[in-house]
């Protein structure tokens, strides 16, 4: 019997000193100041550039290239910068466009850049249908004239430029890559031209880019030669890590504790201006809110300043229509609604709805805690004149997809939307434009005099700039009149870092940082 | 001859529960005052649970508000309190929604036996197959988040316990001769499971259903925390901590007082479910 | 006892289908089609219905379940929707870490549960007995989640003393680099030598294996001090008695050995709790494992995965438990068929 | 040192309850000399048992030992634990009521017996088993050898009794108590064992405490008698002075209500009854033909019952004979529909009833009724007495309210009840009080035949006696037949005037009680009559000693 407590107290004692000694003699956190470590809350899925389209693009923006970038950090006039693309031009009748490829550049699997790796990469991504593949429409055909100018030819004239400057299906890729198809890029392989390659990838728990050093652009001593994408999925850790020096950035910020790390020396909050908003989209085909009054009532009845200066705790000013500040084409002159509960009261007794009918479904993504809080405000201040609101918040995927069924739809469904590249078109077709089967439009709107403006401003937007925005504006007055949505939020993008972290200049046109730019100041660790 | 405590009464032995069972207490006195906290909150509460008000946004504990306010400022301390009646509802509606589906399970496939009793069981065995939380969360995910979807899930998760106790049970009762006499006398089934099977097989239910009262009110939490159980504007302490996770490390009060709340409830009910089965189960008195 | 076991078998095999039929139903039912999960953001029409007759959904529903059993036999999942990678390879390379995890969060509950419940037993009705009695029936009240945060808050926040999450070392698992064996980071690193890579395992373990394994911890001295105090009241411990043998002999030789072997079946019980109770533990610690895989599957109707994974859970919890009664009956001599 | 080998003087032992202390022994004083056996009777809450324990220092922690018990010379009351623990297994041994649970499952007979062999005297395991194959000879278990390494399931009940036996012998014990050590067994084995103590005792000089609630046993086997009533000696002497000419009335009526063959006191049992009419019907209002009942068991198929042929005269009262495993209880079972039979049928009153004869078999539960063996539970605990017995007219009659209170009252007063125990609850009552009640619900619908299964087993002595007068007397006063199902003989003897053998699931010999006892023909009967105590036997024994 003695035996038995004897090899139980070893036991004992040999785990407690394994587990003391990895606690203090763990290996230091071996990061020097040249690795960047990002907390990310979600895995990549598609690692295949044409087929990318929503997180990726945070890691495939620093291992591919696009042939254009859009500056949108010099305020609200466009700038494009080469990339790829050393210079380029326009033929008269505006449908054939020239690219003058850089040279010297290589792919990180060591083939060279050519118009026909080019070519190459860019027909795969047109054939194959998925992700942003849909801006160009316009492309009828693409040719390499010689070893470094590309043609690309339109139908129609379209800005070229601009669209080769999208953040998601314009990424130029290896011809190996293209042979070796979304199979080869899902395995978690890349081969691009950009400053950073494709490390390892660790399912589930993180993703790790090296420095390329062939990179056309060349390095200098202080810049980071390895970037560490680690899944962390709860907010509160992401804090965590940032304050204890595990993580230089992180993506997923509770609005209320942004106050509280700006305090904080070692963490530095940038503020720049972004081209995403949100809003909820209201359907205009489902009872109650298939009637124009209740909806005018439900607009007025949104507290607009609170829900920016409280609820987003200053990371978001009040919109004003659907095109965001940042952006071309944006009304500052545009009158819209204000939150005034009397009027409110006014219209829902004009709408004529008996008291029953009174009460309307709110869908919003569960995750994010600043529709929540903006929700349960909304449902608090319609209860005070009669309106019932039941809130569903749900994953993405399931309230879209109710969203989409006539039958399930709910009466209002929260949205927020950035474009593909910097057009005004993209909110006015993606959002309101008349769709049979509704994907985005989830308002159900359709309003042909609606969809013959925003045609028409698509059609000037290339060569008339002004012609289109007065067409674009046009168009946005007739949602403000339909009360189509409740337009509330431009959002300020922030991005939270240490504070050794330099270069840090996110560009609203790219959801991602370009950690190529990075330098880090003193060491803090 | 058994010692000095020869057969004693129901209610003698609750009184000599009371006097010399201190956890029993403890658990009766937490129990019993979470019930009237959950019967008076709409008047016991300082602040309306729902006011929202942001210029007290996320202000730490004080004289005004005890436990603090949340993100959208409302008083946490008389949220604590509403919160209690959801808590005690979900106990009481999952326990009892669990014992009327497996009661009857049990007592058919106890008293029948043979291929009855067979496929019942195989049916409860593949319920529980299913670990915990699993099922709940799997049936939650169809039927859609939201209380009383949560609550029916877990009962029908729950139920296959108390299906397979009251089975055993059955089983022994059965064997008894005042069952045997009554099924000589030709009396008909149905009546001879009602009126003798039934009445002398419930005790060991009763004990585990006691037991799982706070076990229940915890699942339920859980669920809330993942985002499958309760949904605004139900005011539910596993909602209100999933709902401040993320600013949990920074204001800790909005997360630690629902917590608490659950904590203690839970310590009374589990308190409360062994002095109960002291009290049920004659023979358990000496294994205390 | 190879009848028993077949027999056995063939009754898990059955039990296993009911359990793919519950989760299949339920998954269709599941709002939300899994196709526009699949293409992304902007599918049009045509892709829609493309993929929907790829995924075999606009056949009716017993065909889509034949097709499906089909394909399970023959160990074939399915392709994820949100992963894209075979089911069958995400959820091995979770399980791994989920049975890591639920494997030393039981030992650490028996570890220090059994002795708790047998000394309280002993010493039934005095100071030690009370004070484990009160903190088993404290113990199973913290809620897992509410624990959770509090030690991250504490020893992490804090102290700092303790990693966040994770199941290791961004750095380390870089620079330590080491080949996964057997899919457990604590044998994997041990096998390739990596010292560092293992110690950094460990104390990413710490805080997830003390929070799932306080709650059975609780349960285990609960049940073991009970069965302890039935075995005591036995005839033959009354013969033993009678005959002068002493009582801590009596205790730890005759009464534990009576308690040990039933308390067998209260382990395959916990098994199958833990493996439910991780679900929370790894949503808390962002611990890649099977639990946190499965609400992900559910909540974005992931339905090949749903059906993957829930199979994987189901079966390793029916085969534990199946484990254990076979043990049962070959450790206590009475339902030894000698 | 004195001539006792135990000596216990005035001694009492009290229990501090919650609610009020039980003076479970009140000064007893007891004697035993090496050699000697010394018989401690009474019936259950005497406290006998208290004695016993007491006496071997395990009494529980909330009871109170004073007086003086010495053992061996060494004084146990007062001294301290340690001391009284060597002894025990040492000087004093024990043997309990049930062998089968008395030995550790989970540890071979040898391993815990050897383990408790050298607590005490200091030698290696492999002396201990060579001391243990001895003493497994000395009281001739078979195949001592391969006895060591069986586990305790693998033996009989009185196998194992014999090891406990060894187990005491080879501890070298000088005083062993045993406990009702034959209670448990069969009548047969019963002998075997309390012969193997007689021997024991007389070879190795032991002093033994035999106690136990049957006089015959005493009789047999003790040389002093004590007997215990509520915790009080109420006489003690030699077995010829105690049971010859007892003076206190407690010990003669336990003496007069020990069932024994030939005891020629009791009226010869229904013979008026037979004259009359019984015979003059002629027709059997009950008859069995070829019934049979097999079992599937993994082994092979189990025969219980094999075409059992028998029939009932109206008024007869017919006993059925068996032991454990003979089959009678599953043709109890069969008669009562409770069981459906693999073969034959039943008539009753000349119609087949079975399971589709709707009317018959209603006809038949109207007028068969039962009466089990054990009466803690034969009655639902949780229904009052009014609702138990009322029952059988509430199912098979449509009689109202009011006339089924007042059957209830007129059956519970012929039983020996009265209506103001109509609302108590079963828990309220004695062994012997329950069992009248059971009666009392079995004559309710003024059955023709109630079926007794052993109703005497579960009482106490005296009470045994009460209830078999309220038969004799219930069966003249309402002309019910009876038919008794049990193991003892003596029993048989005093409530029927015929007689069924049944053995391994056949009739083996039928007749009347006379011609049966007096000259069986089988082999079996032969040995069941000769192991069951006869009354001649024992007014020999008791003058003799």
């Amino acid at each position: 019997m003695q035996r038995v407590f004897q090899i139980f107290w070893a036991t004992g004692i040999l785990v407690f000193s394994v587990v003391l000694g990895s606690i203090f003699f763990a290996p230091d956190r071996t990061r020097d100041a040249h690795t960047v470590v990002y907390a990310t809350y979600g895995d990549i899925k598609d690692w295949d550039p044409a087929v990318a389209f929503s997180l990726e693009v945070m890691v495939l923006a620093n291992i591919y290239e696009p042939l254009v970038y859009y500056d949108g950090r010099a305020g609200g006039e466009q700038v494009l910068r080469p990339a790829l693309a050393k210079s380029w031009s326009v033929s008269e009748d505006g449908l054939v466009w020239t690219f003058h490829l850089r040279e010297g550049v290589t792919f990180h699997d060591g083939e060279k850049l050519t118009a026909a790796a080019a070519k190459k990469s860019l027909d795969r991504t047109i054939t194959l249908e998925k992700g942003g593949f849909y801006i160009w429409e316009a492309v009828s055909e693409i040719r390499a004239v010689d070893e470094l100018t590309l043609e690309i030819e339109t139908s129609f004239p379209a800005p070229v430029d601009l669209i080769a400057s999208s953040q998601y299906a314009a990424y130029i890729y290896s011809p190996a890559a293209a042979e070796g198809g979304t199979e080869w890029f899902n395995q978690g392989n890349a081969a691009g031209t950009g400053p950073y390659r494709l490390r390892q990838w660790d399912r589930n728990q993180q993703i790790v880019l090296e420095k390329f050093d062939a990179y056309w652009g060349g390095w200098e001593a202080e810049q980071m030669t390895r970037v560490i994408f680690k899944i962390v999925r709860e907010s509160a850790t992401q804090v965590q890590l940032l304050l204890a020096g595990e993580a230089d950035f992180l993506s997923l910020i509770s609005v209320d504790l942004v106050s509280a790390l700006e305090r904080n020396p070692e963490i530095q909050v940038d503020y720049i201006p972004s081209w995403k908003n949100s809003q909820f989209l209201l359907n205009t085909q489902k009872a109650p809110t298939n009637n124009l009054n209740f909806r005018k009532a439900l607009v007025h009845a949104w507290d607009y300043s609170t829900v920016a200066n409280q609820v987003y705790a200053g990371s978001a000013d009040v919109a004003r229509g659907i095109i965001p500040k940042s952006l071309w084409g944006h009304d500052a002159t545009l009158e819209t609604p204000v939150f005034d509960l009397e009027k409110a009261r006014q219209y829902l007794e004009q709408s004529g709805l008996a008291p029953d009918e009174r009460k309307i479904t709110i869908a919003y993504i569960a995750a994010s805690e600043a529709y929540q809080s903006a929700a349960e405000l909304f449902q608090n201040n319609l209860a005070q004149i009669g309106i019932e609101a039941e809130l569903n918040p749900g994953p993405w995927g399931t309230i879209w997809d109710a969203a989409k069924n006539p039958a399930s739809a709910p009466n209002a469904i929260s949205m927020t939307w950035w474009p593909t590249y910097a057009t005004p078109s993209d909110w006015l077709t993606g959002l309101f434009r008349t769709e049979a089967q509704p994907n985005f439009n989830l308002s159900y709107y359709a309003n042909p005099a609606y969809d013959q403006l925003v045609a028409a401003g698509i059609q000037l937007e290339a060569t008339n700039r002004e012609g289109a925005i007065v067409k674009y504006q046009a168009a946005q007055r007739l949602l403000i009149e339909d009360a189509v949505a409740i337009f509330y939020a431009d959002l300020k993008e922030r991005v939270l870092h240490r504070a050794d972290l330099e270069g840090v200049r996110p560009n609203p046109a790219y959801n991602t940082i370009f950690f190529y730019e990075l330098r880090r100041s003193a060491p803090t660790l | 001859m058994s010692a000095a405590d020869d057969e004693l009464t129901l209610s003698e032995r609750a009184g000599d529960l009371i006097k010399h069972n201190r956890l029993f207490v403890v658990g009766l006195i937490i129990a019993v005052s979470f019930l009237l906290i959950a019967l008076t909150a709409s008047w016991i509460a300082p602040h309306d649970p729902q006011a929202i008000d942001f210029d007290t946004k996320l202000a730490a504990p004080s004289s005004q508000h005890f436990f603090g306010t949340d993100v959208l400022g409302r008083d946490i301390f008389s949220r604590v309190l509403h919160g209690a009646r959801t808590s005690l509802l979900t106990g009481v509606l999952v326990v009892s929604m669990a014992l009327l589906i497996g009661l009857p399970v049990g007592l058919i496939a106890g008293y029948y036996g043979g291929r009855v009793d067979m496929v019942m069981m195989r049916i409860a065995d593949v319920f529980l197959a299913f670990p915990p939380l699993l099922l709940p969360i799997a049936i939650t995910a169809a039927l859609g988040p939201g209380l009383y979807n949560a609550l029916m899930a877990l009962a029908v998760s729950w139920f296959p316990w108390y299906a397979r106790i009251l089975r055993s049970s059955v089983i022994a009762v059965k064997e008894e001769l005042f069952v045997k006499s009554s099924q000589a006398m030709g009396m008909n089934p149905i009546r001879i499971m009602l009126k003798h099977v039934l009445p002398n097989s419930t005790t060991p239910v009763i004990v585990q259903a006691s037991m799982d009262f706070g076990y229940t009110i915890l699942a339920a939490a859980s669920l809330s925390f993942i985002g499958m159980g309760a949904r605004p504007p139900t005011i539910e302490w596993g909602l209100m901590i999933s709902s401040s996770r993320s600013i949990f490390l920074e204001y800790w009060w909005t997360a630690f007082f629902p917590g608490l709340a659950i904590f203690i409830l839970v310590w009374g009910a589990n308190l409360l479910g062994d002095g109960i089965r002291d009290l049920l189960d004659p023979h358990y008195k000496d294994k205390r | 006892m190879i009848r028993t076991i077949l027999q056995r078998l063939a009754l898990m095999g059955l039990i296993l289908i009911g359990v793919m039929t519950v989760t299949f139903v339920l998954s269709r039912v599941l709002p939300g089609s899994p196709v526009e999960m699949m293409l992304g953001a902007k599918p049009t029409p045509e892709q829609i219905a493309q993929a929907e007759e790829e995924l075999g959904l606009n056949k009716p529903l017993l065909t889509q379940y034949g097709l499906f059993l089909g394909d399970a036999v023959r160990g074939d999942f399915g392709e994820s929707l949100i992963t894209g990678q075979p089911v069958t390879d995400d959820v091995f390379l979770r399980a791994t870490a989920t049975l890591e995890l639920v494997t030393l969060a039981l030992l650490l509950a028996l570890f220090v549960g059994l002795p708790l419940g047998v000394q309280a037993a002993v010493k039934k009705e005095t100071a030690v007995d009370h004070a484990v009695r009160m903190g088993s029936v404290a113990a199973v009240a913290v809620p897992v989640f509410f624990l959770g945060l509090l030690l991250q808050m504490f020893f992490a926040g804090k102290l700092g003393l303790l990693p966040l999450q994770g199941r290791i070392d961004s750095g380390v698992l870089l620079d330590y680099a080491f080949p996964r064996v057997t899919g457990s980071y604590l044998i994997d690193t041990l096998l390739a030598g990596e010292i560092g890579a293992f110690a950094s395992a460990v104390r990413h373990l710490i805080l997830p294996v003390l929070t799932l394994s306080l709650a059975s911890m609780a349960t285990i001295v609960r049940v073991t001090r009970s069965m302890m105090i039935e075995a005591m009241q036995q005839d033959y411990i009354a013969t033993v008695r009678a005959y002068g043998v002493p009582q801590k002999h009596i205790h730890y030789r005759y009464a534990l050995k009576a308690t040990l072997i039933p308390l067998l079946t209260v382990v395959g019980l916990t098994y199958g709790f833990m493996l439910g109770g991780s679900i929370i533990v790894e949503f808390v610690f962002d611990w890649p494992g099977v639990g946190g895989y499965m609400v992900q599957a559910l909540l974005n109707n992931d339905f090949p995965a749903v059906m993957g994974v829930t199979f994987f859970i189901a079966f390793a919890y029916l085969l534990i438990n199946l484990l254990i009664d076979l043990l049962y009956q070959a450790l206590d001599p009475r339902l030894r068929k000698s | 040192m004195s001539e006792f080998v135990l000596a216990v003087k005035d001694l009492h032992v009290t229990f501090r309850g919650r609610r009020r202390d039980v003076e479970a022994v009140r000064g007893c004083s007891i004697q035993v000399r090496p050699g000697e056996v010394l018989g401690l009777v009474g019936e259950s809450g005497s406290g006998k048992s208290q004695l016993s324990l007491a006496c071997m220092g395990l009494t529980a922690e909330s009871g109170e030992v004073s007086g003086s018990i010495v053992l061996a010379g060494t004084e146990l009351v007062g001294a301290d634990k340690e001391t009284i623990r060597d002894l025990r297994g040492d000087k004093i041994a024990m043997i309990f009521q049930n062998p089968m649970t008395a030995l550790n499952p989970f540890y071979r007979v040898g391993d815990q017996l050897a383990d408790i062999l050298r607590v005490h005297h200091e030698m290696t395991d492999k002396e201990a088993r060579s001391a243990l194959e001895k003493s497994f000879k000395e009281v001739a278990l078979p195949d001592p050898k391969a006895a060591l390494s069986k586990f305790p399931h693998q033996f009989s009940g009185g196998q194992l009794q014999r090891i406990m036996i060894a187990l005491a012998v080879s501890c070298e014990a000088e005083v062993l108590i045993a406990d009702e050590p034959t209670t448990a067994l069969d009548v047969t084995t019963q002998k075997q064992v309390t012969d193997l103590l007689r021997r024991l005792v007389d070879e190795m000089q032991l002093g033994l405490i035999f106690i136990t609630h049957d006089m015959s046993v005493v009789a047999e086997l003790a040389d002093r008698v004590a007997v215990m009533r509520q915790g009080e000696i109420i006489e003690q002497g030699t077995v010829a002075d105690v049971m010859g000419h007892p003076q206190h009335e407690y010990t003669q009526l336990l003496l007069a209500s020990v069932p024994m063959l030939g005891d020629k006191k009791s009226t010869p049992p229904c013979s008026g009854f037979l004259s009359q009419d019984a015979r003059v019907e002629g027709d059997s209002f009950l008859e069995v033909r070829r019934l049979s009942k097999t079992y599937p068991t993994r082994g092979g198929v189990v025969h219980a019952l094999k075409e059992v042929d028998f029939r009932l005269m109206a008024g007869e009262c017919s006993a059925l004979v068996g032991e454990s495993g003979s089959g009678k209880t599953t043709l109890a079972m069969s008669l009562l529909q409770l069981l459906q039979p693999s073969a034959g049928q039943i008539y009753f009153e000349g119609k087949e009833i079975s399971k589709n004869e709707r009317k018959a078999l209603k006809e038949a539960r109207r007028n068969i009724s039962v009466v089990f063996q054990n009466p803690y539970s034969s009655l639902n605990p949780r229904m009052r007495i009014v609702d138990i017995v009322g029952e059988p007219l509430l199912v098979l009659t449509d009689l109202d309210q009011a006339t089924i209170r007042a059957r209830v009252i007129a059956s519970l007063e012929s039983v020996g009840l009265s209506a103001e125990h109509l609302q108590r609850y079963p828990h309220a009552f004695s062994g012997g009080q329950r069992q009248r009640i059971a009666l009392a619900r079995a004559l309710v619908l003024e059955p023709k035949l109630i079926i007794l299964d052993e109703p005497t087993a579960a009482l106490d002595v005296s009470v045994q006696a009460q209830v078999v007068e309220l038969l004799n007397e219930l069966r003249e006063r309402k002309k019910v037949a009876f038919l008794f199902i049990t193991h003892d003989l003596a029993l048989v003897e005093r409530l029927a005037n015929r007689v069924l053998v049944l053995y391994q699931g056949e009739i083996i010999e039928r007749g009347t009680v006379e011609e049966v006892f007096q000259n069986p023909q089988q082999a079996y009967t032969k040995n069941l009559l000769a192991s069951a105590p006869r009354f001649e036997s024992f007014q020999k024994r008791i003058h003799q000693s």
